[in-house]
This record gives structure tokens, C-alpha cells and sequence, in this order.
């Protein structure tokens, strides 16, 4: 796997006292999307919190262009995005308010008129000064979808990305997606439902509790 | 010997209640610290015996 | 900022912060923080005015003297410098002797007499037979003859 | 074989299992042999007549309590750093002991100051510290108590027991820094020791036997989890079915 | 560095000021904690002196406890800590700058409030002078703390009481050093030893508890 930004070695992962999978092995190089599949606690997500560092591996190692991501640590925070399950938006911050504080936790200086056309682009013009307690779960995963175009990060991880949205916003995730894969960016996400992703490199990787072998 | 008698040792010279009290009290704590951890051990080694038994019967209805 | 700056930074601000600590306790170890004062912080105004506090010291020789009650004894509290004398009605503990310590807690009156409201006997770390202790007693007492 | 064998969980339960006798056996010998020091062999103290034999249990309870504390934190340390697994396992197995013999320094603490001093309880900085070892142990008990995972447990009470070590220096030191009501050290590597030869050997005895002692039950509680927590590997289900 | 501990300072005044209920329910707590004993322990103005010190820094300790238990957990909920944490800047600025903000938010009014309850106590003006340095060099202890306690107990079922009992034996030496200062002036003594050594405290608390806190953070979002 010469070009791959993103590596897993050896992966192991448990859960409690249950282990989810192990010996996991895969690279995932510039403009790749990466779909995480599986059923319901099989370990999705704690592949996901894996990969962003969250969580401890059992055994093996996550690495970020070549190095473990426990030793270069911010740096490759610098270059990821995770969006959970949960939005990370603030109820009492109106959309504006919430992608300031995002850039900032970035160390930007924050850039008022770009934050605001990318809400716009996303369908909120209409709730930049509302706190975000009002809007409805789908306009808050677009906040958040906000943060992650704004954060301008390589890669995506991105936990049910569409969980919540409407048709439209379906539409509007595969091209965010498509483009950021075209401008060289990589994604590792889960999702149940289908995505309409032609033309672009798509792995998938099944998780259950059975040994996965090498996809590449 | 330091002692005259019996009675002698268990009155301390006025300070029995306090010294009986100290040890007593410590023989107790260890005492049921023992007891406890005795009781602990078999609890634990009963639970992991019969989990393991239903592990094993779930196996062979399996097969 | 470069991580070798940033390290420096974090090492520079350790030092300072330890710095800062060790003064500020050694400073405090100067100034006076006790569980109870000598007779000769007493004498120099150190021990509150008007309220409770404790007072440590030897109970002087000879000083002890109980009233006709029994209860109510008088005493001297001395640190070999100043020495105070003391009131107290209640109990005396048992290792409570003359030439031994002492904190006693109460307030100390306009006539320089100290009312306490608890006597609590301060012995020492030595524990030995009393044989052993009447033999060191001798050995000090010809010393001491022998200095004269 | 070296000795990283023994750091395995497997190879440390086999381990522990061996010691547990000698060192059951040797608690016993020893407490008995301290307990006749302490009642037939040493005699009156000068002052405190026979009051002063609360010492035998005082002394070696409340060094155990801050020993045990520095252990902890030692093998927490090991853990955070290397992630060592069976060192938090000897963190979690020493614990209780260690609240225990907390517990019985303060209570002796309280037998022999009534007499003495004259007061149950006065609160000068050695009792006081010595208190919040007491409270310390408690929390780290129920913080392991509240966490069902296993790693996180380990980790959060590893820390909390960091942050409390800067207690234990506190108590030892207390009485040289503070003029307490406690008296000093009896024992110092500075001088000669201020006890009579016989008194010190009674309470070096009982001090050794209260090491066995926690010894012996760490290592019980530390098979005890050892066995919970591999219960999904062969050598413990063979270990299970044989016992 | 300076623009994600700013930003995180920014936000977490941003956020008190848009609840203020929650921030008016710690003062109000520290209020009625210490307006209780005058109404327990009798209306003398010698005793409630005598006590005073002691039961406003009790009360603040307490007061400071209430607001802990959602230092992080708000945050935990929503999804924002994990971002927090995953963000290109150290677990130790964020934690320090959520511990600058709590003190900010919930120890600063104390300071403000104290004077008035120094009164109620009878306290003399020059006792209260030294209640308010102490309580400034306290309470940024009581946050910092704090913070250890909240990460450690972050996500646990009952986590307020243990948070309780996990961090008021550490709180202990702030709580004597405090009252004994206000204790020490009006008693005559002088407070400067009391003083010095909860500035010792305060330095202390202040290098460790944010690496210990940010290392029990990452332990409570495994």
C-alpha cells in the first residue's frame, strides 16, 4: 500500500468483554471513499472512534501517513473530521456562532462571509440567527456538515452521515462527498442506506466478528 | 514474665478497654477481610463455572 | 510555534510554577503555622487576642497545685524561656506530670492567667522500661553534677 | 524464562497461587511471635504503662497506609504508561487492604489518644492528613465501583490515586513541619532509634507480619480478578473446569 | 494556541450567558447554604464570626461542586466534547480553558457575593478583605480540581455524588488554608502563612490537575 494516507494494521477491537473483530487489515489512499458495513453492534462505530483516535485498540495500530496516529496525535487531528452520532452543535449558538467556535478550536481566524455562504449553500439561509435549539435534527446535521466543508480537513469520518436528512440533503451529501473525493480528499463512512456515488473508487468493508482479510 | 496473673494481662493496668479495644478491633477487620475475600474468591470461581457451562451447552445445541 | 518551542515553553513554565510553589511554602514555614503557640510567642503577642487558642510547652516543676475541690488545678506551662501559668477545672489526662508536655486550650486573661478549657498531655517519642528510664535519669543528674 | 514471564496474567496467577502459603503461613508466625513480643517480652513504658501497646498495632498500621497508597499509585503509574494490564490489577487487588489498615491506624489512633492526650480525636495535621488518606481510598473504591468497563476503570482510578500521592508525603512529614500534638517519628534513618531494643523488635515484627499479611491477600484478590477478567482464554477455562 | 483557549473561553461565557438559570442557581445555592446558619446555629454576632469564615468557604466549596457535575457533561451530550477533544490543539488547553471559564462564570460572582455575606457574619472589614484574597486564590483551585473530578466521573450513573466524594478530600487543604487566613486576621495572628501556602496550592493545582484531567477526559470517551 504505497499510497495510502490512511493504514490499519493488525486491528483488533473489543467492546466489554466482547471482541469485535481482529486482525483487521486496509489503506485508504487519496480520493477513496471507504464504506464501513454491518449489522447492528458489530462494531461499526468503534471502527470509526478507532480510526479517529478516541478510542484504544486492542491490538494493532491505526497510521497516518506511515506514523501511528498515537504518536502524531494533533497533527493528524489537523487533517481529520469526525462527525458522530451526535452533532457536536451547540443548542444555545445559532449556526453562525457554532462555526466560529469550530474554526476557532482549529486555531482560524474565523472567516464570517465563507461560514455564511456555506450555510446558505447548504439550505439554512433562513436560520443563521436562530439558536439552534429551534431548528429541526436535519438542519443541525447540516450545521455540523457546515463545520466539516469549513474544517477543510483530508479526511472524513463520518459516522451515518445521513441518519436524519431529507431526500434533498441526500442528493447534496453525495455531491459534497463526490467532490471532496475529486479534489483528493479521502472518507470513511458508515451508512445504511444506499449512496449514489458513480465514478468514484469505493472499498467496502464488512465488520462482524469474523476475521477480515486484507482488501487491498 | 510481666504479669502477676491473668486478671493482671487483661486489665492493662487500667488501660484494657483501650488496648483490648485496638487489637480486638484489628483481629476483627482482618478477620472479615479474610471471611470476605474467601466468600469473594468461591462466589466468583462458581459464577465463572456455570457461565462457562452455559457457554458450552449453547455450543452443542448449536452443532 | 514550533513543537521544540513549545516544549521549551512547557518546561520554562513548569520551572516557574515549581519556583513560585517552593517560595511560597517555604515563606509559609516561616511565618508561624501551629497547632498550638509557645509560651514565648504568647509573651511576644503572636496568640490571639480576646479568643480560644492553644498553648504548648513543659509543665514547670513544682508548679502543679490542686485546690480543695480536686478538680480545679493551677499550673505553669514554661518553654524554658517564658513560662505561663494555667487554670483549668476538669480532668487531667494521665500522662499529665510536672516537667512533662503539655497543650492546653483556652483564653488568656487581662492578669496575664491562662483559663483553659481542655488539657491534652503532649508526651515524646520515647517509649523504654521505667528502668531503663530511672537509669538515664541518674546517668543526666551525675552529668550534670559533674558540669558543675 | 526472565522475568517479563511473570508479567503475563497466566503465568502471574500460577505464580501468586505458590506464594499464597508462605506468605499466609508467614503473616501468621509473624503476628504471632509480634503479638508475644508485644505482650510477654516488652515491657512497661516509663510513661504510658501499658497503654503504649496500642503501638505494635499503630505504627505498622499506618505505615502500611501510606505504603500501600505509594504502591498503588506505583503500579498505577506502570499501567498508565505501559499499559500493563496485571498492574492494575495489583492496583485494584491492594486497595482495600490498604483502606483497611487506614481505618485501623485512625481507630487505634483514637484508643490511645483518649487515655494519653486526653482527647479521642484533635485535629492537627497528622490526623487530619492521615483522614484524607482514609477518604482518598474510599473514593478510588467507588470509582472503581461505579465504572463497569474494565480499562476505563482502571485508567480513572489510576489517576485519581496519582493525584491523591502528594497526600502520603504530607502525613509522613507532618509532624516535623507542623508542631503537632502527635509526637515524632520513634523510627528515623537519621538517628538511633528512641525505643528500647525490645519494643522496636516487637514493632519491626508486627510491621513485617502486617506485609505478609497484605501480600498474601493482594495476591488472592489479585487471582480473583486475574480469573474474572481472562475468563474467555483456554488456560482459565482449563484452570475453571480442574479447580 | 492562544486563539483555541480564546475560543473556548468565548464560547463557554457565550453559552452561561444564554443560560442564565443555571448560572443564578449556583449563586443562589451559595446564598442559602451560608444565610442557614445564622438560622441554625443563633443570631450572635460573636459566634457567627467565630464561624463565619469557615461556613462561607464550606458554602462555596459545596456551590462549586453543584456547577461541576456539568462541566463537561453538556458537552459530552451533545456530541461537542468529542470534536473538542479531537481538535488540532492539546486535551490540556482545552481543559484549562474550561476550567478559566468555570472560575470565570461560577468563582468570580462568589467573590462579589462574599462581602455581603461577610456582613451577615458579622465579619470585620479587614477579615473580609482577607476572605476575598483568599477566595481568590481558592477558588480557581476549587475549578481546576474540579475539572479532574467531572472527567474522571463523566457519563456515570450517579456521577454527582461520587464527583463529591472523589474530589472534596481535595478540596481539604484549600478549605483550611482559606478559612485559617480569615481565621488567622481576626484572631490576630496574621493570615500571610495561610495565604502563602494556598498560593502554593493554587500553582500546583494549576500545572497538575490540567494533565491529569485531560488524561481522564480521553479515558472517559473510550
Amino acid at each position: 500500500m504505497p499510497d495510502a494516507l490512511l493504514s490499519v494494521h493488525d486491528l483488533a477491537c473489543a467492546r466489554g468483554e466482547r471482541l469485535l473483530f481482529k486482525g483487521m487489515n486496509f489503506g485508504l489512499g487519496k480520493g477513496e471513499l471507504l464504506l464501513v458495513q454491518g449489522g447492528n453492534g458489530q462494531g461499526k462505530t468503534s471502527l470509526l472512534r478507532l480510526l479517529t483516535g478516541l478510542a484504544r485498540p486492542e491490538e494493532g495500530e491505526v497510521r497516518w501517513r506511515g506514523e501511528s496516529i498515537r504518536r502524531v496525535g494533533e497533527a493528524y487531528h489537523g487533517e481529520m473530521c469526525y462527525l458522530g452520532h451526535a452533532n457536536g452543535v451547540k443548542d444555545d449558538l445559532n449556526p453562525v456562532e457554532n462555526l466560529r467556535f469550530a474554526d476557532g478550536m482549529h486555531g482560524r481566524a474565523f472567516d464570517q462571509t465563507r461560514a455564511v455562504a456555506t450555510l446558505e449553500r447548504l439550505g439554512l439561509s433562513r436560520c443563521l440567527d436562530l439558536p439552534c435549539r429551534v431548528l429541526s435534527f436535519g438542519q443541525r446535521r447540516r450545521v455540523a456538515l457546515a463545520a466539516l466543508l469549513l474544517a477543510g480537513a483530508t479526511l472524513w469520518i463520518l459516522d451515518e452521515p445521513l441518519t436524519g436528512l431529507d431526500v434533498h440533503a441526500v442528493v447534496l451529501m453525495e455531491g459534497l462527498i463526490r467532490n471532496h473525493l475529486t479534489a483528493g480528499g479521502m472518507v470513511v463512512a458508515t451508512t445504511h442506506q444506499a449512496l449514489n456515488l458513480d465514478g468514484v473508487a469505493v472499498q467496502r468493508l464488512l465488520v462482524g466478528n469474523v476475521a477480515i482479510p486484507a482488501l487491498m | 514474665m510481666e504479669w502477676a496473673s491473668w486478671s493482671d494481662f487483661w486489665h492493662m493496668a487500667g488501660y484494657g478497654l483501650y488496648v483490648w479495644g485496638s487489637f480486638g478491633v484489628t483481629a476483627a477487620g482482618v478477620l472479615i477481610e479474610v471471611i470476605l475475600l474467601k466468600r469473594a474468591g468461591a462466589d466468583t470461581r462458581r459464577r465463572l463455572k456455570r457461565m462457562q457451562q452455559w457457554a458450552t451447552s449453547l455450543e452443542g445445541e448449536g452443532q | 510555534m514550533k513543537s521544540r518551542h513549545k516544549k521549551l515553553l512547557v518546561i520554562l513554565l513548569a520551572l516557574a510554577g515549581i519556583g513560585i510553589a517552593a517560595a511560597l511554602i517555604l515563606n509559609a514555614f516561616q511565618s508561624n503555622l501551629v497547632f498550638f503557640f509557645s509560651p514565648t510567642q504568647v509573651a511576644k503577642g503572636e496568640a490571639p487576642t480576646d479568643r480560644a487558642f492553644r498553648i504548648g510547652g513543659l509543665v514547670e516543676q513544682g508548679s502543679l497545685k490542686r485546690e480543695a475541690n480536686g478538680l480545679t488545678s493551677h499550673f505553669v506551662v514554661t518553654d524554658t524561656a517564658k513560662s505561663m501559668p494555667v487554670v483549668y477545672t476538669g480532668i487531667l489526662p494521665d500522662l499529665f506530670k510536672e516537667g512533662k508536655g503539655v497543650v492546653a486550650e483556652g483564653k488568656l486573661g487581662k492578669d496575664g492567667l491562662f483559663t483553659a478549657t481542655q488539657v491534652l498531655a503532649k508526651h515524646d517519642e520515647n517509649y523504654m522500661p521505667p528502668e531503663a528510664a530511672h537509669a538515664l535519669e541518674q546517668a543526666q543528674k551525675a552529668q550534670q553534677t559533674l558540669v558543675k | 524464562m526472565n522475568l517479563y514471564t511473570y508479567a503475563s496474567p497466566a503465568n502471574f496467577y500460577v505464580l501468586a497461587g505458590k506464594l499464597i502459603p508462605w506468605f499466609s503461613w508467614g503473616a501468621g508466625l509473624l503476628a504471632v511471635w509480634g503479638l508475644y513480643i508485644s505482650f510477654f517480652l516488652a515491657p512497661t513504658d516509663f510513661q504510658q504503662s501499658e497503654a503504649y501497646r496500642i503501638i505494635f498495632i499503630h505504627v505498622p498500621a499506618a505505615w502500611m497506609s501510606m505504603f500501600i497508597y505509594l504502591v498503588m499509585a506505583f503500579w498505577g503509574a506502570i499501567g498508565l504508561a505501559f499499559n500493563t494490564r496485571l498492574s492494575f490489577m495489583m492496583a485494584r487487588a491492594l486497595a482495600p487492604t490498604g483502606a483497611l489498615f487506614t481505618f485501623i491506624a485512625l481507630w487505634t489512633g483514637a484508643l490511645w489518644g483518649k487515655p494519653m492526650w486526653g482527647a479521642w480525636w484533635v485535629w492537627d495535621a497528622r490526623l487530619t492528613s492521615e483522614l484524607i488518606l482514609l477518604f482518598l481510598y474510599v473514593g478510588i473504591i467507588a470509582l472503581w465501583a461505579a465504572i463497569d468497563d474494565v480499562r476505563r476503570g482502571d485508567r480513572a482510578g489510576s489517576l485519581l490515586t496519582l493525584i491523591g500521592a502528594i497526600n502520603v508525603p504530607i502525613i509522613y512529614f507532618s509532624v516535623k513541619w507542623w508542631n503537632t500534638l502527635h509526637q515524632g517519628s520513634s523510627i528515623n534513618l537519621m538517628k538511633a532509634p528512641s525505643m528500647a531494643a525490645i519494643m522496636l523488635q516487637g514493632m519491626l515484627v508486627m510491621a513485617i507480619a502486617a506485609w505478609f499479611y497484605t501480600i498474601a491477600v493482594a495476591l488472592v484478590r489479585v487471582r480473583r480478578i486475574i480469573l474474572e477478567r481472562e475468563r474467555q482464554t483456554d488456560w482459565a477455562k482449563a484452570i475453571l473446569e480442574n479447580e | 494556541m492562544h486563539r483555541f483557549l480564546l475560543a473556548v473561553l468565548r464560547r463557554d461565557l457565550t453559552l452561561a450567558a444564554r443560560r442564565r438559570g443555571d448560572w443564578l442557581i449556583a449563586q443562589f445555592f451559595f446564598v442559602m447554604v451560608a444565610s442557614l446558619f445564622p438560622l441554625g446555629v443563633g443570631p450572635e454576632p460573636e459566634m457567627l464570626a467565630r464561624i463565619g469564615p469557615g461556613v462561607l468557604w464550606v458554602a462555596a466549596t459545596l456551590a462549586s461542586l453543584l456547577s461541576l457535575t456539568r462541566l463537561f457533561a453538556d458537552d459530552h451530550h451533545d456530541g461537542s466534547l468529542e470534536h473538542m477533544v479531537l481538535s488540532p490543539e492539546p486535551t490540556v488547553l482545552l481543559v484549562l480553558g474550561k476550567s478559566i471559564a468555570h472560575w470565570l462564570i461560577y468563582g468570580v460572582p462568589l467573590l462579589l457575593i462574599a462581602p455581603v455575606l461577610g456582613i451577615q457574619f458579622h465579619l470585620s472589614w479587614e477579615a473580609i478583605m482577607v476572605l476575598e484574597l483568599s477566595l481568590l486564590l481558592g477558588t480557581p483551585i476549587l475549578s481546576l480540581l474540579g475539572s479532574v473530578g467531572a472527567a474522571l466521573t463523566l457519563g456515570l450513573r450517579g456521577g454527582g455524588v461520587l464527583l463529591t466524594l472523589l474530589i472534596l478530600p481535595l478540596y481539604i487543604p484549600a478549605l483550611i488554608f482559606g478559612a485559617g487566613a480569615v481565621d488567622g486576621v481576626m484572631a490576630g495572628t496574621g493570615a500571610e502563612a495561610h495565604l502563602s501556602l494556598l498560593g502554593a496550592f493554587m500553582v500546583l493545582s494549576l500545572m497538575i490537575a490540567p494533565w491529569i484531567a485531560a488524561a481522564a477526559l480521553r479515558v472517559s470517551l473510550e
